[in-house]
């Protein structure tokens, strides 16, 4: 039991530790794909210690909602982030919550940024707030969509269950998993807004959707914000990693030794995935805002496909 | 005559004498206190007595009266069902009273709604009560005729007596699709008692004629599309606390008849039923959605979330449909549980929105989204408990919208068990358009919510505004703490809703106040499961934790300064986005097929001073396929016809004479 | 006893036809106004005492039974409230000039004669007296009609005057086309035209002399009775009239009528190899609502309107006995006596408004419920009522017609339901625009006697919540007459 | 009863029915009041055959009335208020007289089939004086609805009302025949009153009913 729980708090910190660095090892590497020096891999971290440290920058009619909202969005991503399996299945409070509630919390904190985005009542808050909520209108469904697809095959929306069912040998190779795995890229880098959705380095207002909401940010609450960026990033990978990887994962009961080999495997997917990711987004453009939902309608499409090919899989 | 049924009907007893006397007394001073006050009183022994029965799961009690239709008399019976709706009726209609207490106060024309209000509580409270067809359509009518009084309580306006008139044709429409689907279970005989009609089951395609004219009924009072086109404009012509009676409560209570013919009386279901059912209600929350998004009048945009969560409330129960007619029981108290708890968590939320949006009409005056904003300076309690509001409908962890939404994707998830192929494939794809619509609702509500309480005041009304006062607030305190019970306690809500789905559908969910912590746990844990008050912890406590540490060891220094505005001084408030432009987006998405939305702009030339101009023309699909031709054909039809007004004495005598005529020939060719 | 009750049927035909007499000598409209309410009261005592004494014996030309005895009573209490309406209203002509003395001597004259030819109507057991009492209280009304003596006025009496008399002579030749049926069976003579004869032997007349017969009196009593396409009096008679005629017309002319085809219905039943009367009455009674329904929407004249919603309620009540069976007659019974109430509550409201406002145009006429609240509040009751919305009266037997219709012949049903939505979509809309809004046309205040529209309105909504037993019984048992 | 009672009602009331014909093709108004007399006359000739058969001697009143009323008093009635209002004597038609022919021959043929539909047994006579009543009541109507003025539908009408009087008549034994002749004849009495004297000539010109009718309830 004690176990179990240090093994849960274990989680809760790794996830809030790597996560800068997994940020710092993206751009790492986008840097050297683009022949450039680039920040060293801990620079996350000092930017925010940095910006913890400074004072807050406080928009004249700015509500009591604007100052709540960014340790309302840390604390819902951080939660979410937890309870996806990394190292390990089966944590102590992996019941609490399954795919779909995760998917609610990233949702909780979106519809937070939003308002927080709308509070100053300045026009790139509203860009921001409202393209943010049209991307958001279709990559949800697309994550449920996925989610179902999953939960059709394993028969369940616990993620444990799920990568235990997806690591087990009765899987096989599924056309529709594949479709739902696209798919789930294809959400992560909206939701992420990574390239060619968003650009997280713009600072062009008119160009940016997640960036504008936080214009009016500064200080210690731009640091929660971030962070909770950085948590979402490493958690979406966590989730592909643990859905469509789930090599080396084992139920947390398994004792330290299968821990360690978890954490290992853990540490080589993120990186994978991160490499991946660095070489996407220097190899495509930025779209159009009014593309993406073209973008997305096409995860959301292939979703529902993967969802409904399941039906033939099956009957085959 | 059973004691508890006799208890519950001097309730409405109560109110209809209530009214009588409000008729009475309304222009006096006091008569608000006083109507409201016994309203009040009255719904909450109701709720009390309803709660007790439900706890004790005293089984059925039924009663006759010697009234209404002479050889079956008026029937009333209290079973699980009625036990359950009974309560969301009182709850609301309490707190609705609650409401009144305050808002009455700002009523400008008070005879025309105190007589009406109590009457229309004990109509409702009657519908759900009723045991033989007779009492059933009576109570029905009775509940459209005085919320139809209600809305028409502003007659001088134009759009509400329009309102007012396409909401009672459409009710009477309802009403005659439902006498025909009683017509139906009655037979020729004419027993029109429920308890026959139990008994009595139908051939297959008198059970389907039943099922669509209960569709046509039921749903065009709950505001299934396309039948929906009076509900935005009636719901929001009424006075604030009946909005939201009519929008929280009514619309449930027509829930309510759906839910006592096709699982009740009708016996077994077909396994296509479902389908119907399903494919409605789907299409019903996506429209309803989107029509909100695109609305900028506040009240309408909430009664435009009503058909988006009846939607949602429809497709469960055709979840549940398909599952009984599928002899799986298990699946279908699953369905059956979500679709209740969420009629439940719907009458809480809306209910609370409505009042919201009449606390600030009263204080502002406005309707119009596009002249507030700001609000959430001048008005902070109700600002608060909107936004509460807002995350509940918006099907956000941990408020109860979720609760119930989650429910119902656990139940889509048991689709792939179904036998038929047609099932297989459909469950899935409504459940896409749910998340459509979930993810929808969640945008509209922080347009809602964005435009109305944040950003800059766009009108002087707004700098106007003031708190409203303590009855109303404590009305909207009450529900915003249900909204939020029920969403980190769900499991308390399901087992109490076990006695119901025993006995429609046989079968109930696993005992839930049995799992450790409090979770709730559909089918089995190793499925899914979820837990609110866990969930509702973790982020209050790392929230806080984050807070404490970074203004403990960081900083907490604070200035405050004008907002950027790319270097541009405070801009007008005007530059803010308004609820237009936010949807606008969306609008670009969904419009073209929802609305066939076209833009066109019209650029000046290089130079030129005059702006430029954006205009947008939107069409409301629904009216334009279904009753712009209805109303056209009766106007041809009246058209033609009332020539016949115009004759001459000889051209009437024509026509009686080829009558005659027509007649003996008919006559000289009978066999 | 029997001599008493005999007494009590004399007494529903010599105090009209004695009061007739006494009116048209007296001079002074107050006394007349007075003399006319008393003796309608007294003829609504003695109807009453029917149902307390035992009935006479069926004799060669009265006689009173089952069928009857509710007409009876109906009759003579909707006469008694609208001559306590017609007092208030009639004043209020005088006052404006509309009428003058000897008008009114005229008119009260021909008010207690009207009464008298549709009491005699009622207990006649004759279908010759029958004929000739209904074609009396016929050219009654043709008169009173026309009494304004305006343009219009003398048009729509002399309209109804031509159309009626050629229903007349189509009932007569209906009426003789009977009296050869029966001739052969009973022998020559009176007996031959009395009911109770007849009824009996029904079953060996000559079905196709009935048959034709049947459709000729359909068609002749049916004008009375305002059935499309023989509809085209009712309208203009109910609004150039003055309003107490209009509303004793949709009241209770229609109904003896209606009455008339009722009796001719139950003897075609009673001969098998007849033509079915029911397809017959079931198609009248459609078109007409149907016909009416679409009638009502271009409607600008207020009593005009409700005249064509006569139309439509008789067409519902056809349908019904043409539909048969225990539920639908029932249906049927009950709707006739829901809409004379309601019909004339409704048109004691409109003479009042008519009176204050100055128009009878609707386009006139706004926001009653808050110039008027009690005409405004009576007049939305009303129309409430007489759309068939609950809790009033009506809604009953339009839930027992279309219910039972359904459960029967699903495709009758269909207009039925049809028809009755475009007329309720029609009433509301104007009574929208009357009630509601601004409030338009003259503010008087109203000098007018509230207690004859309540009172029916009262009744209406207690026969929608609760029917007394001995109604039902009897109900019952006059359904299973008319089979 | 033997052959010759027999043909002779059956002469007369067959007479009655060409009469109708007569009418149907009339196109002066004063030809149609003379032939209308014609008709009376007829009709009062076969009432009191009627009589004289069924020796019922209340018939013989009818007989007169009809001969009175309807054969002298009408028509010169007629005669002199035409000449005083100045009616133009030709009748205006809605239907050209050929159609209204055939319409009443299809009619006469139509009540004739109905009325023999009657079962044999019935009296014969009863049968065959139906038959007639009947095609001259369809008649009289045919003459209402196609004619413009009021006079000729007045005419119309009164021919109707005779084919009544003879079923009435042909009825054996039927009670009331002569309160419901002179019912009748007041009836149109009133009729011809109302149009040319009592209230329609203080409104009105011309008595052509298209003026009367040029209020049609509501104006549009």
């Amino acid at each position: 039991m004690i176990f179990q729980l240090a093994v849960q708090g274990a989680q809760m910190l790794v996830v809030l530790l790597l996560a800068p660095l997994l940020i710092g090892f993206v751009r790492k590497v986008k840097a050297r794909l683009l022949r450039r020096q680039g920040p060293p891999l801990i620079q996350p971290y000092r930017d925010l210690v940095r910006l913890m440290r400074k004072e807050v920058v406080l928009a004249d009619n700015a509500s009591w909602l604007f100052r709540v909202t960014p340790y309302l969005i840390f604390a819902a991503t951080w939660v979410a982030a937890a309870l996806v399996p990394t190292f390990a299945t089966g944590l102590e409070f992996s019941w609490a919550a399954d795919l779909i509630v995760i998917v609610a919390l990233l949702g909780s904190a979106r519809f937070f940024q939003a308002l927080a985005g709308m509070d100053v009542g300045t026009s790139f808050g509203g860009i921001g707030a409202s393209r943010e909520v049209m991307i958001a209108s279709l990559a949800e469904p697309a994550m449920l969509l996925i989610v179902f697809s999953l939960a059709l095959v394993a028969g369940a929306t616990q993620l444990s269950t799920v990568a235990a069912f997806m690591g087990s040998p009765q899987v096989g190779l599924r056309v529709s998993l594949g479709m739902s795995l696209i798919a789930l890229v294809m959400v992560a880098i909206a939701e992420n807004a990574r390239i060619p959705v968003d650009n997280p380095a713009t600072h062009l207002e008119l160009t940016m959707v997640h960036e504008a909401m936080i214009l009016e940010y500064s200080g210690r609450h731009l640091a929660m914000i971030e962070l909770a960026t950085f948590l979402k990033l490493l958690l979406y990978m966590s989730l592909i990693s643990c859905v469509f990887l789930p090599w080396g994962l084992d139920d947390a009961s398994a004792g330290p030794k299968a821990l360690a080999i978890g954490a290992v495997a853990y540490l080589g997917k993120l990186t994978v995935l991160a490499i991946l990711l660095a070489v996407f987004e220097t190899a495509v453009a930025k779209m159009r805002v009014f593309r993406v939902p073209d973008f997305l309608g096409a995860a959301l499409m292939l979703a529902l496909l993967g969802t409904l090919l399941l039906f033939v899989s099956r009957s085959l | 005559m059973n004691s508890t049924v006799a208890l519950l009907l001097c309730g409405p007893a109560a109110l209809l004498a209530t009214a009588v006397l409000a008729a009475a007394v309304s222009r006096h001073s006091f008569a608000t206190r006083l109507v409201y006050g016994a309203a009040f009183v009255i719904s909450a022994v109701l709720v009390v007595i309803v709660a007790g029965h439900l706890a004790g799961n005293s089984g059925e009690a039924s009663a006759t009266l010697p009234l209404g239709l002479p050889w079956t008399g008026a029937r009333f019976r209290l079973d699980g069902l009625s036990a359950f709706f009974l309560l969301v009726v009182n709850l609301g209609g309490a707190i609705a009273s609650l409401y009144g207490l305050g808002y009455g106060r700002h009523e400008s024309a008070p005879h025309r709604v105190m007589p009406f209000y109590p009457a229309f509580l004990a109509g409702m409270n009657l519908v759900v009560l009723a045991n033989d067809a007779f009492s059933f359509l009576l109570s029905w009518e009775f509940m459209s005729l005085a919320s139809w009084a209600l809305v028409m309580a502003h007659h001088r306006d134009e759009a509400n007596r329009r309102a007012g008139y396409i909401y009672l044709v459409m009710a009477s429409f309802g009403t005659m699709a439902l006498l025909l689907a009683f017509g139906l279970l009655a037979g020729p005989a004419g027993t029109y008692a429920f308890d026959a009609m139990r008994t009595a089951h139908p051939g297959p395609l008198a059970a389907g004629a039943v099922l669509v004219l209960m569709l046509l009924g039921a749903g065009s009072k709950a505001g299934l599309v396309p039948l929906h086109a009076w509900l935005p404009l009636a719901h929001p012509a009424a006075p604030s606390h009946v909005s939201a009676l009519m929008s929280g409560i009514m619309t449930k209570v027509a829930i309510y008849g759906f839910i006592r013919v096709v699982f009740d009386l009708l016996g077994e279901p077909a396994w296509w039923s479902g389908i119907a059912v399903l494919l409605i209600g789907g299409v019903t929350a996506v429209l309803g959605i989107l029509h909100a998004l695109m609305e900028k009048d506040l009240k309408r945009l909430l009664a435009y979330s009503t058909i988006e969560n009846i939607g949602v409330i429809f497709t469960s129960l055709g979840l549940a449909l398909a599952f009984k007619a599928n002899a799986m029981p298990s699946a279908a108290a699953l369905a059956f549980t979500a679709a209740l708890f969420h009629v439940l968590n719907h009458s809480f939320f809306k209910s609370l929105l409505f009042f919201g949006a009449g606390a600030v009409l009263t204080s502002t005056g406005e309707r119009d989204m596009e002249k507030l904003g700001s609000l959430i300076h001048r008005l902070p309690v109700t600002s608060f408990v909107f936004l509460v509001g807002c995350v509940s409908i918006s099907a956000l962890p941990p408020f109860n919208g979720f609760a119930s939404e989650w429910l119902v994707f656990q139940a889509i998830l048991r689709s792939p068990e179904l036998p038929q192929w047609g099932l297989k494939v459909i469950v899935p794809a409504v459940g896409g358009m749910l998340a459509l619509a979930a993810a929808l609702a969640a945008a509209c509500f922080v347009k809602a919510f964005g435009i109305t309480f944040l950003g800059r005041a766009r009108s002087a009304a707004v700098e106007r505004a003031h708190e409203v006062d303590r009855w109303s607030l404590a009305a909207m305190a009450v529900l915003a703490a249900f909204c939020l019970l029920a969403g980190i306690l769900p499991g308390f809500v399901i087992d109490a809703l076990s006695p119901v789905t025993i006995s429609l559908i046989g079968d109930r969910m696993p005992v839930q106040m049995a799992q450790p912590w409090l979770s709730i746990v559909p089918i089995a844990e190793s499925r899914s499961s979820y837990n609110g008050l866990l969930v509702f912890a973790f982020i209050a406590v790392s929230a806080s934790l984050a807070a404490f540490f970074i203004h403990r060891f960081a900083s907490h220094a604070l200035r405050r300064g004008i907002a950027w505005g790319c270097g541009f001084a405070d801009a007008a408030p005007a530059a803010q986005y308004t609820a237009v432009s936010f949807a606008q987006p969306i609008r670009r998405v969904f419009g073209g097929f929802a609305f066939r939305a076209r833009e066109t702009v019209d650029m000046p030339a290089p130079g030129s001073l005059e702006p430029a101009r954006l205009k947008v023309d939107m069409h409301d699909v629904a009216w334009e396929i279904f009753y712009q031709p209805i109303t056209g054909a009766i106007d041809f039809a009246t058209e033609r016809l009332n020539h016949l007004q115009f004759l001459t004495i000889r051209r009437y005598l024509t026509l009686v004479f080829l009558y005659l005529v027509i007649l003996l020939l008919v006559l000289a060719l009978w066999p | 006893m029997s001599g008493f009750s005999f007494d009590a049927v004399a007494a529903i035909l010599f105090i009209p036809a004695g009061a007739a007499a006494i009116l048209a000598a007296l001079p002074n409209y107050r006394m007349t106004a007075a003399v006319n309410v008393v003796a309608s009261l007294l003829t609504l005592l003695a109807a009453l005492s029917l149902f307390v004494t035992d009935r006479p014996a069926p004799g060669q030309y009265l006689l009173v039974d089952d069928l009857n005895i509710v007409f009876i009573v109906l009759n003579t209490f909707v006469g008694f409230t609208t001559s306590v309406f017609s007092a208030s209203y009639i004043a209020h002509e005088l006052e404006t000039g509309r009428l003058t003395a000897p008008n009114l001597r005229f008119y009260h004259a021909m008010y207690q004669i009207m009464m008298f030819g549709m009491n005699l109507a009622f207990v006649s057991n004759n279908i010759g007296l029958m004929w000739v009492a209904v074609e009396l209280a016929t050219l009654t009304t043709v008169l009173m009609v026309g009494i304004y003596r305006t343009h219009e006025a003398l048009e729509a009496a002399w309209k109804y005057f031509i159309l009626g008399s050629v229903g007349i002579a189509l009932a007569l030749f209906g009426t003789i086309l009977v009296y050869m049926a029966a001739q052969p069976v009973v022998g020559e003579g009176t007996n031959a035209m009395v009911w109770s004869v007849l009824i009996e032997k029904a079953a060996h007349f000559d079905p196709a002399l009935l048959s034709v017969a049947f459709i000729f009196l359909l068609l002749g009593y049916g004008t009375k009775v305002g059935l499309a396409p023989l509809h085209a009096w009712l309208p203009d008679a109910h609004a150039e009239g003055p309003t107490p005629i209009s509303a004793v017309l949709s009241g209770l002319l229609l109904n003896v009528a209606l009455y008339a085809v009722l009796r001719f219905k139950l003897l075609l039943a009673a001969s098998p190899q007849a033509i079915g009367p029911g397809p017959l009455m079931v198609t009248m009674g459609l078109t007409s609502l149907i016909f009416a329904a679409f009638m009502l929407y271009r409607r600008r004249d207020i009593k005009r309107l409700f005249a064509y919603s006569s139309i439509e309620h008789m067409g519902i009540i056809v349908f019904a006995f043409g539909m048969g069976g225990p539920l639908a007659n029932f249906a049927g019974l009950l709707h006739m006596v829901m809409h004379s109430l309601t019909k004339s509550a409704i048109f004691f409201a409109v003479g009042h408004i008519a009176q204050v406002k100055g128009t009878q145009k609707i386009s006139e006429i706004r926001g009653l419920t808050e110039s008027h609240p009690g005409l405004g509040w009576a007049l939305v009751i009303g129309v409430v009522a007489i759309a068939g919305l609950p809790p009033l009266g009506i809604f009953m037997s339009e839930f027992l017609v279309v219910s039972s219709t359904f459960a029967r012949h699903p495709w009758l049903a269909i207009p039925l339901v049809f028809g009755l939505l475009i007329a309720f979509g029609a009433l509301l809309l104007r009574l929208t625009g009357l009630a509601f809004g601004e409030p338009r046309g003259g503010t008087a205040p109203v000098e007018a006697s509230y207690v004859p529209m309540y009172s029916h309105l009262a009744l209406v909504f207690a026969a929608g919540i609760y029917l007394p037993a001995p109604l039902v019984a009897w109900f019952q048992h006059v359904a299973g007459i008319l089979g | 009863m033997n052959g010759l009672t027999f043909d002779i009602a059956h002469l007369l009331a067959g007479s009655l029915v060409l009469i109708s014909f007569m009418m149907l093709y009339q196109d002066r108004l004063f030809a149609l009041i003379n032939v209308f007399a014609l008709h009376a006359v007829m009709l009062a000739l076969s009432v009191a055959w009627q009589a004289y058969i069924q020796d019922a001697h209340h018939l013989y009143i009818t007989a007169a009335i009809a001969l009175v009323f309807k054969a002298i008093v009408i028509p010169v009635g007629l005669h002199r208020i035409i000449q005083r209002l100045g009616i133009h004597r030709d009748i205006e038609t809605a239907v050209g007289i050929g159609p209204t022919m055939l319409a009443g021959i299809g009619l006469v043929t139509l009540s004739v089939v109905l009325m023999l539909r009657v079962t044999p047994e019935a009296d014969p006579l009863a049968r065959e004086d139906l038959a007639f009543a009947l095609s001259i009541i369809l008649l009289g109507l045919l003459v209402m609805v196609t004619r413009r003025n009021a006079v000729s539908q007045v005419v119309g009408f009164m021919s109707l009302e005779n084919g009544l009087v003879l079923a009435a008549t042909g009825a054996k034994g039927m009670p009331l025949v002569v309160e419901i002749s002179v019912a009748f004849s007041i009836l149109i009495a009133f009729i011809v009153i109302g149009v040319f004297l009592f209230r329609i000539r203080e409104r009105f010109d011309s008595v052509d009913i298209g003026a009367l009718d040029d209020y049609r309830g509501e104006r549009r």
